[in-house]
């Protein structure tokens, strides 16, 4: 590589060096930000030069030793990686996939732990079996009210739990609406967001056929087994919804599979256009309404 | 009993933990010898039985054999798994809990029916001798399942004379011909034995 | 059988009958309670009868049918089995393994729930990932001490577990100095109450040789897993116990031998006279502390 | 590399979610096709190696190969697995992470050393052409390892004919006498393709 090739390369190594990796975070005045910002405009340039190599940036007097190269090097990479991600990633997306998966824990944090609280009330109570109706949460509620109880304090944290279960619901619902509204507007923002977190993105879910919506996280929803010791939802998520939830039991196959196919376009629009298309969301409600309709 | 594309499935209301193949409860060989048994062996006569269980823990087997039978006695000696076997008492209407000790049916005397099937899974060294005593409870006629832990028993000789030594006591008590049966499939050192309570055999002796 | 044998046998079913079988897990007085009282007097004297056939109890006027037969005999069965398991089993000793168990169910909720909220920040604060050293619970505290953020609700429940965790464990402590006075002595009372809850009772624990109990539930520690990736711990829970954890190296598997061997004589006393032996902790604190010494 | 009781284990750190045998980081073939090549074919040349690996997703294979080479250049384009990649990096110094898009490498270039080894892990149907792409990295000798997911291509006649193709590639852009070995055991359907970037054969081009 001729010298002044070399010298074009490692000029933002040089400036990195001159005033220390550790400190690229702090807001973009930082200079090893600056740098990064420069890499990545000249990338869009295409005049980025190939890394030149460690014994000549140590011969040059820009590094120190191998260490000291290596060490620029990965502080720049994750730099770059990291403004990369920002612009990249879509936010409402990446928010609405963490939230449900926090929701989900939340509720087994709360089966759980209201399980375990159970068994302890039982060993110490024997002779609550007898007239038992196993009622997980009116146990957790008696208990959190008697303060004399050892597990009143940990039993109203679970019951704290659930208004943050609450709390953090509605946020899920003011995302999924945002972010998904053509979808939210035929099965509601909750299961919506459940389709996207299953799928794992948008334009995953843009991409799936109606068949693979239908059954797409068809293993059972723990908590209502935990709690109610019900079935596991046959239908995947979006027999969640209510419309398919609540249709007779004949006509629930095929309420699902309508809903499916709207929702597979519904997704479509949520990706590509990203509006609400109230003239689809009409057209797409009569048919799934005329799908639950017993003839 | 129903089975479905090689699977055990059994008719009761789904529990807590279970597993569901088509809307019904799969019974699973590997988590329940009587499963295996059905699997590898036959179908014992549960459907509308009266049936002893002696080793019910929490109830696991019990949940399914409820499902098919009439009405299931479930003895359980050991305090923790018999909560459970409450609990489950008091989700189906036709399983007895009874936290008594095998060795001692007089103590449960009082409390259990005549039954068509006697099944015994207790992990001890006088397992033959407390079917034995137990047989007071079977019909003539009626079916004897015993399930024998021989994993902790050494030598493969000493598994063998062993179970010859459980199969000639039960002829003894009025079994007649009892099968030995491998589970070794499902539970690794598990053997059945399997014979029919005898009405002339045992007025014999 | 004869007539005044079934009579005999059907006296307390034709009482319960005549009550009604629903309210015997109210107070004492009630009458299938008095009933199952009786059963268990005449158990002791060998007074009782085998069971009538159920034809004979119909016929004889003592239930409707077979469903009333198998109703009033499950009820005494389980009111029998309620009474027997209040009396048989050792409340302190069930109520110290359920207290370990939600303390252990309170540990991985807090560290899974910590992890979700982790996700959810890096993913929609990605440049937060550049100087992130990764410290959880302090992601966790300023979340909670910032009102701006979705999660400041949720992080502040998760504090508030900590305190729950805090009190149980002091109910460990106390049970365990109360249940297993020696042991308690030896290694401290929650090592000690984990020792207990890994063999299932004190019985099975007194029953155990030393080397069992060295090893006894050498799984991991899932918190101090995911939180701080350490290796799971070797030599089981009684290297939780800060004499062997402490220890040097080289004298740690001899330490964690000798400590094994003194807890097992410990279970023994506790099991079999209950009461804390100072000459025998003397002892054992001496052997201890030698096995300790690097020679 | 490290081996212990028919193990192969890493020297590094432990990691939240490792398993560990006697103190050291179990690599288990089950999860790491790497590992699974150096149980079923041997060992690739890792020890103080720099190697770039393309296909990283969240590092687990990377984070093994990183306690033992000089360092690891980790390309993975999808946003997900690139923040555990990150944090993997930071915990690792010999780490470099890269957001792209392996498939241009152009783009990776000014972060990219000459390197001893490649390794591909990309379920792509242009995986041959990604991998020639980035012969620009290897050193004259240095290794190359591509993974080939098969499974989804239909019947045996069509995987075969798919390797004969990626083989004849790769040989026509300056690899030695590729070996094409089965990872079956451990991960099904799915084959390495190995061999020697020679300087030679390059040249003939």
């Amino acid at each position: 590589m001729a010298k002044n090739q070399v010298n074009r390369a490692f000029q933002y190594w040089y400036e990195a060096l001159q005033q220390g990796p550790a400190d690229f975070l702090t807001p973009a005045t930082s200079s090893l930000a600056d740098i990064i910002d420069t890499i990545r405009e000249s990338r869009g340039k295409s005049e980025l030069l190939p890394l030149p190599l460690w014994e000549e940036a140590v011969s040059a007097g820009f590094v120190p030793d191998r260490n000291g190269y290596l060490s620029i090097l990965q502080d720049i990479a994750i730099g770059l990686t990291i403004r990369d991600l920002e612009e990249r990633c879509d936010k409402d997306e990446a928010a609405l996939i963490h939230l449900i998966r926090i929701l989900d824990e939340i509720d087994q944090s709360i089966a759980r732990l209201s399980e375990k609280i159970e068994d302890y009330y039982i060993a110490l109570h024997p002779a609550g079996l007898s007239g038992y109706e196993r009622n997980i949460s009116s146990l957790i509620e008696s208990l959190a009210k008697d303060q004399t109880q050892p597990m009143s304090h940990l039993a109203r944290n679970i019951q704290r739990f659930r208004e943050s279960r609450t709390l953090i619901s509605q946020n899920v619902r003011d995302y999924a609406t945002k972010c998904l509204p053509n979808m939210s507007a035929l099965c509601g923002p909750l299961v919506s967001a459940r389709l996207l977190a299953g799928a794992g993105s948008k334009y995953h879910l843009a991409g799936m056929p109606a068949a693979s919506i239908q059954v797409l996280g068809a293993g059972p929803s723990l908590f209502m087994h935990l709690t109610s010791g019900t079935n596991p939802p046959k239908h995947g998520i979006i027999y969640q919804y209510k419309g398919v939830h609540h249709a007779k039991r004949r006509v629930r196959g095929r309420v699902s599979r309508v809903l499916a196919c709207q929702l597979a376009i519904a997704a479509r629009i949520d990706y590509f256009r990203g509006a609400l298309d109230d003239e689809f969301i009409r057209k797409a409600g009569e048919k799934i309404c005329r799908a639950g309709k017993t003839d | 009993m129903i089975w479905q594309d090689g699977k055990l499935l059994s008719p009761g209301a789904v529990l807590p933990g279970d597993r569901v193949y088509h809307g019904m409860r799969i019974w699973d060989p590997g988590h329940s010898k009587v499963a295996a048994l059905c699997h590898i062996h036959g179908e014992p006569p549960v459907r509308n039985a009266r049936i002893l269980y002696l080793g019910a823990a929490a109830g696991s087997t019990v949940s399914f054999l409820s499902d098919y039978a009439e009405v299931v006695y479930a003895v359980e000696f050991s305090p923790r798994p018999v909560r459970s076997l409450i609990r489950l008492a008091r989700a189906r209407k036709n399983i007895i809990p009874l936290f008594e000790d095998a060795r001692y049916p007089e103590r449960y005397l009082p409390f259990v029916e005549p039954v068509d099937l006697l099944i015994q899974d207790i992990a001890q060294r006088d397992q033959a001798e407390i079917a034995l005593r137990n047989l007071i409870f079977l019909k003539q006629g009626g079916h004897l399942i015993l399930f024998l832990k021989l994993l902790s028993m050494g030598t493969d000789k000493k598994r063998e004379d062993r179970i010859v030594e459980v199969v000639n006591l039960l002829e003894h008590g009025g079994i007649t011909d009892p099968a030995v049966l491998d589970l070794d499939r499902y539970h690794t050192g598990h053997t059945a034995v399997w014979g029919i309570y005898s009405l002339s055999k045992n007025f014999e002796k």
